[in-house]
């Protein structure tokens, strides 16, 4: 029915409460702005972000998430960031093995001051998923 | 077809005027007891359409019935359906398969655990998850507020095993054959060739099926309660305009005098239902049942001989629509154990199985879910080790269950029987 | 060359407020009874789980006894009431596997005042249960 | 940082054991009589207190792990059942999760479930102080519902696949469970985390070996007055044989596994039969959890929720997290996964869910460079890290966008 109009991805941004919200405070203090439909979502710390976190939205009707966190060696909690790489290549591995689009997931650092960085992630990751299109998983009624 | 279907006029009469060559439904007392609604379509069409209705008319939010799954379809499982299309001949809803992948019972509790649903949602459940809802309910675990109860004189369903090397599609036409004399598929789980409670409590919309010669053809829904009234009412596609069918009483009167549902749902099957054929099932599956409690092994040789090879996944627990603790005793803390026990068990036994509380987990389970067991047979299908876990458990459950003259799923407003007492009672217990 | 006498061992739960005052003065009257009864003091003898039965039975218990306030007596109103019920409950459950422990299990009311009745209770319950012998539960490996 | 990575280095150096020489037992009567009378010995030498081992339960349809210390029972053992229905490695769990016992145990346990174990004690769920751990080599175990449904004709065909215990090449796995015929890791080779380990490939007639496999086994057979002198080089020649013809049967089963799971449409037919009982996880050794996240009230939602997927999809599977448990449990354990194929065993529903995880676990093992069960000193992968390592996964940023944004504004 909606077949006609452009598809808007739903985007889920975890944002980690030091540098990735940082990032989008001084996006807002730079009236900077991104797309509407990236959902920022913020967690204390990359870390502290469970896999399963990064699975749900993606089965419960997102089309992406992104996570943002420190640039490695400014973490917060000195090694939290390094620990969500690992995290985020273990679920990577996992959905590309099941073949359910590992692009969907995105992880890039962004510092407190990259206000730029962070509206361009936004904007660059909600292009990305566009072009992928819808995610499949969302639309299935059995998963 | 359904889209003709749609288009047909709503034909609502009064009871009173049903053409008499119908039997059944029409045969009855003009006034309040009417309560059979014979329709001229088979019963699974019957179902699809009504179901179809009433979600396009949004006189309910969503449908809980059984449906396909995967592309192949090769799975069954239970789904909340919202689009109307699911309903039609070629949709992915099967409400009326006998087969059983959840207690339907626990599902309604997981809906309706934090509240109600702001708008009705029906449910298309056996009879056993109908009677597991309700003891869910009066354990706190579920509101029966919105829902729209729709449950049929059960055939049995046939074993998980036969869902997942597709059997079951093969065996349907025998399955269908045999409830319509009455009569049970032998393959179908000894849990239900035993049941004694195969006709529908507390459903607001009981489709009969046990017996109904013409089950292709014609099905006769009873509305058991004003709900059920309430929502069959209306639905254009029923009540077809072909001559010799009965249809419900439009005007409200006609409709308020069926029984209503005020202070809780009760049973008011009539006389109508109890046909000659669901007795005869009945005198089978007591049969059956007594045979079944019969080859129960019992003392503490049978419960080793028994539970022996229990792999202890507690699967039978997970699946119990009465075990609805998030947190089990028996995963608990207070179950993990001290390296000390287990020495201390060793030097009194000589040896101790590791992990323990093999016997111990099903006794407590007894001691905490008998009274309210409704005999689902969950617990036997899933349990990966084939130990008959049901028959075990609804042998103790009916006799838990005389004790206190209750039975699970008879009555919301009915005391749980270990919440309440009588200051007479059971003087014999204590000496 | 004579074979032990066989000692029963039994779990005796008694409430706070009757049987447990019983018992105690029992022993402050210096009464003579078995010293069979090891006691678990329960608040009211309706916070016995039945798996408290269960489990002594499965760890050795030779016999259970719980033991409260006469009904209309209790502490809570209905404690007792509560665990007439269980109690009968349990023994339904022993009865119908056939474990042959149902009449290892015994309720008595036995109010604070009445420690003649409580030396005399056990005294009748040990009996029984040397009678019966050890209990078939206690040794199994594969429990 | 380079402290850290020697020692990785070494650890994972150390997980190819090549002792020079083990011990001989005996064995004309049979492997396992041997093997059991030898227990039995240890046991009345006092060289342990107790043993836990799987003993046919009375009815004798199948076997539950015993701690015994009468060696009167140990009739009724056998070090290895043709079925695994506890998994070894959760037994041994519960029996030391709250620490090390007082007395001193040998555990016999397939060599999955060993590695089992070794995942347990980093997830400090279980102690190996007090226990000397065990294993054989180990041919899989059969399907536990095809053995339930005969258990006599079960231990029948399982004799008789594992009939020559001395050549891998003559075993036939076909009747074993699908995640043991691809098994490579059934040895002590590549996972040397036992104690002591029973070699019975290369072994000649009437004897195979024990292998000591730590100091700890080193000193068992010092008590027990066993020359450590007999030479291992026909074992570890066929078990390096055997290895490489399994992970080349393992590899080839993945690719072809590959094929039939990838992408939603193919993954939710593996799934379409689920039932939501979580068997598989209650089952699972590495999902020791005492409350699980996908039976908590994370996911207990109003019902408005449920209605308003629904919606959208037009219909909601219920319960509904059929595919969130199944990759969110991966997410979880995966890099732990021995492939013991105890959740398999314990679906039932048939789904091969062993498979579909034992292909996860090796992909996701292999991205985060480590080996579940390999060693005791191996961190956890997701406990650990290094500085430079997995930069594919960092998105890189490109300047470009940035050019468009001040256009806009």
């Amino acid at each position: 029915m909606s077949g006609e109009r452009e598809f808007e991805p739903k985007i889920i941004y975890f944002l980690c409460s030091w540098c990735g919200s940082g990032g989008s405070e001084t996006a807002a203090a730079h009236h900077l702005h991104y797309p509407e439909n990236v959902i920022p979502s913020r967690v204390n710390c990359t870390g502290a972000l469970p896999a399963v976190h990064i699975v749900r939205p993606l089965i419960e009707g997102a089309d992406g998430v992104v996570i943002s966190g420190c640039h490695p060696g400014d973490c917060h909690y000195e090694d939290g960031n390094f620990r969500a790489r690992r995290r985020v290549a273990l679920v990577k591995s996992l959905l590309d093995t099941l073949g359910l689009e590992p692009e969907r997931v995105w992880f890039r650092y962004v510092a407190h001051g990259e206000g730029q960085r962070f509206v361009d992630t936004a904007a660059e990751f909600n292009d990305h998923v566009k072009k992928l299109g819808p995610n499949p998983l969302k639309t299935r009624s059995d998963t | 077809m359904p889209e003709e279907a749609t288009s047909l006029p709503s034909e609502l009469e009064g009871a009173t005027s049903l053409p008499s060559e119908l039997e059944g439904a029409t045969s009855l007392p003009s006034e309040l007891t009417v309560k059979g609604l014979k329709i001229n379509k088979g019963a699974e069409e019957t179902m699809r359409e009504l179901l179809r209705s009433l979600l396009e008319s949004g006189k309910v939010s969503g449908v809980l019935a059984l449906g396909r799954t995967g592309n192949a379809g090769g799975g069954v499982a239970y789904s909340l359906f919202t689009d109307p299309d699911a309903f039609r001949a070629d949709g992915v809803a099967i409400p009326l398969l006998p087969f059983m992948p959840s207690n339907a019972g626990s599902l309604l509790s997981r809906l309706t655990l934090k509240g109600p649903p702001a708008k009705p949602v029906a449910a298309v459940i056996k009879p056993c998850e109908l009677r597991a809802f309700i003891e869910l309910v009066k354990l706190n675990q579920g509101s029966l507020d919105n829902l729209l109860l729709i449950s049929s004189t059960c055939g049995g369903v046939y074993p998980l095993d036969l869902g997942v090397n597709g059997e079951l599609g093969e065996r349907l036409p025998q399955y269908w054959e045999a409830v319509k004399h009455g009569e049970l598929d032998d393959q179908v789980r000894p849990t239900c060739l035993a049941c004694a409670h195969f006709v529908p409590e507390n459903a607001d919309i009981t489709v009969a099926l046990m017996g109904e010669a013409e089950l292709d053809a014609q099905c006769t829904l009873y509305l058991n309660t004003e709900k059920g009234a309430a929502f069959v009412d209306g639905v254009a596609s029923l009540p077809s305009d072909v001559d010799g069918v009965a249809s419900l009483p439009s005007d409200v009167d006609g409709v308020a005098s069926l029984p209503s549902s005020e202070g809780g749902l009760e049973s008011h099957l009539s006389g109508e239902l109890e046909t000659e054929a669901i007795q005869r099932s009945h005198s089978q599956r007591q049969v059956h049942q007594e045979a079944l409690f019969a080859g129960v092994e019992v003392g503490l040789k049978g419960m080793i001989h028994t539970f022996g090879r229990c792999i202890g996944c507690h699967a039978c627990k997970t699946v119990c629509p009465i075990c609805y603790c998030r947190m089990c005793y028996f995963d608990s803390q207070g179950c993990e154990h001290s390296p000390e026990f287990y020495e201390g068990e060793l030097e009194r036994k000589g040896g101790v199985r590791v992990p323990s509380n093999t016997v111990f987990f099903q006794l407590g389970r007894l001691a905490h879910m008998s009274v309210s067991c409704v005999g689902c047979g969950m617990c036997t299908d899933v349990c990966p080790a084939d130990i008959p876990v049901s028959t075990i458990f609804s042998k103790v459950g009916v006799a838990v269950q005389a004790l206190f003259d209750y039975q699970p799923g008879r009555d919301v407003t009915e005391e749980l029987p270990l919440r309440t007492f009588a200051e007479e009672e059971l003087a014999q217990v204590a000496t | 060359m004579e074979e032990q006498k066989f000692r029963p061992k039994i779990v005796g739960f008694l409430c706070n407020w009757c049987a447990y005052t019983a018992a105690d003065s029992a022993g402050v009257s210096r009464s003579n009874m078995p010293p069979s009864v090891m006691v678990v003091r329960v608040m009211c003898s309706g916070r016995v789980d039945p798996l408290f039965v269960l489990s002594a039975f499965l760890r050795g218990a030779d016999g259970v006894l719980i033991s409260g306030c006469w009904p209309g007596q209790c502490h809570y109103q209905k404690g007792n009431f509560h665990a007439r019920r269980r109690a009968a409950m349990l023994k339904g459950i022993f009865e119908t596997l056939e474990l042959e422990v149902e009449d290892r299990l015994r309720l008595s009311w036995v109010s604070a005042s009445e420690a003649p009745r409580f030396v005399q209770v056990v005294e009748e319950f040990t009996g029984e249960v040397e009678q019966s012998g050890p209990s078939p539960l206690r040794d199994e490996m594969f429990l | 940082m380079n402290d850290k990575d020697t020692t990785r280095h070494q650890a994972k150096r150390n997980t190819v054991l090549d002792p020079p020489c083990g011990a001989l037992l005996p064995a004309e009567d049979g492997i396992e009589a041997a093997f059991v009378g030898w227990l039995k010995e240890a046991l009345n030498r006092n060289i342990f207190d107790a043993l836990l081992i799987p003993v046919e339960v009375p009815a004798e349809d199948s076997f539950a792990y015993l701690l015994l210390q009468d060696a009167a029972i140990l009739e009724s053992a056998s070090p290895l059942p043709p079925v695994m229905p506890v998994q070894g490695g959760k037994a041994i769990s519960r029996l030391t999760m709250r620490g090390n016992g007082n007395k001193r145990i040998a555990v016999v346990v397939r060599p999955c479930e060993a590695r089992a174990a070794v995942e347990l004690v980093k997830l400090k769920q279980a102690h190996l102080d007090n226990l000397w751990l065990i294993t054989m080599d180990c041919p899989g175990a059969l399907l536990l519902s095809d053995y339930l449904e005969d258990p006599a004709a079960g231990a029948a065909r399982f004799a008789k696949a594992y009939a020559d215990r001395r050549h891998p090449s003559e075993w036939d796995r076909e009747p074993m469970r699908p995640v043991c015929q691809i098994c490579n890791h059934f040895s002590l080779r590549q996972a040397p985390v036992s104690d002591l380990h029973i070699g019975t490939l290369g072994s000649s007639d009437g004897a195979v070996f024990i292998i000591p496999a730590s100091p700890k086994g080193e000193r068992i057979l010092e008590d027990m007055d066993m020359p450590v002198d007999a030479a291992l080089d026909s074992w570890a020649e066929q078990v390096e044989e055997a290895e490489q013809t399994q992970t080349e049967r393992r590899r080839q089963a993945h690719t072809e596994l590959r094929e039939t799971i990838t992408g939603p449409e193919r993954l939710m037919d593996v799934f379409s039969n689920c039932i939501n009982c979580h068997n598989c996880q209650r089952a699972c050794p590495m999902c020791y959890c005492r409350q699980c996240y996908f039976e908590s009230a994370a996911l207990k939602l109003p019902p408005e929720n449920y209605l308003a997927r629904a919606e959208h999809k037009g219909a909601l599977r219920f319960s509904p997290d059929t595919l969130l448990f199944h990759i969110g449990r991966a997410s979880h354990m995966i890099l732990s996964c021995v492939s013991c194929g105890a959740c398999e065993d314990a679906c039932p529903m048939d789904i091969p869910i062993a498979q579909v995880f034992s292909l996860l676990a090796d992909r996701a093992q292999e991205t985060l460079g480590y080996v579940a069960g390999g060693s005791l000193e191996e961190p956890l992968p997701l406990v650990a890290y290094e500085m430079d390592e997995l930069h594919q996964v960092e998105q890189p940023y490109v300047e470009i966008y940035h050019k468009q944004e001040v256009q806009d504004a």
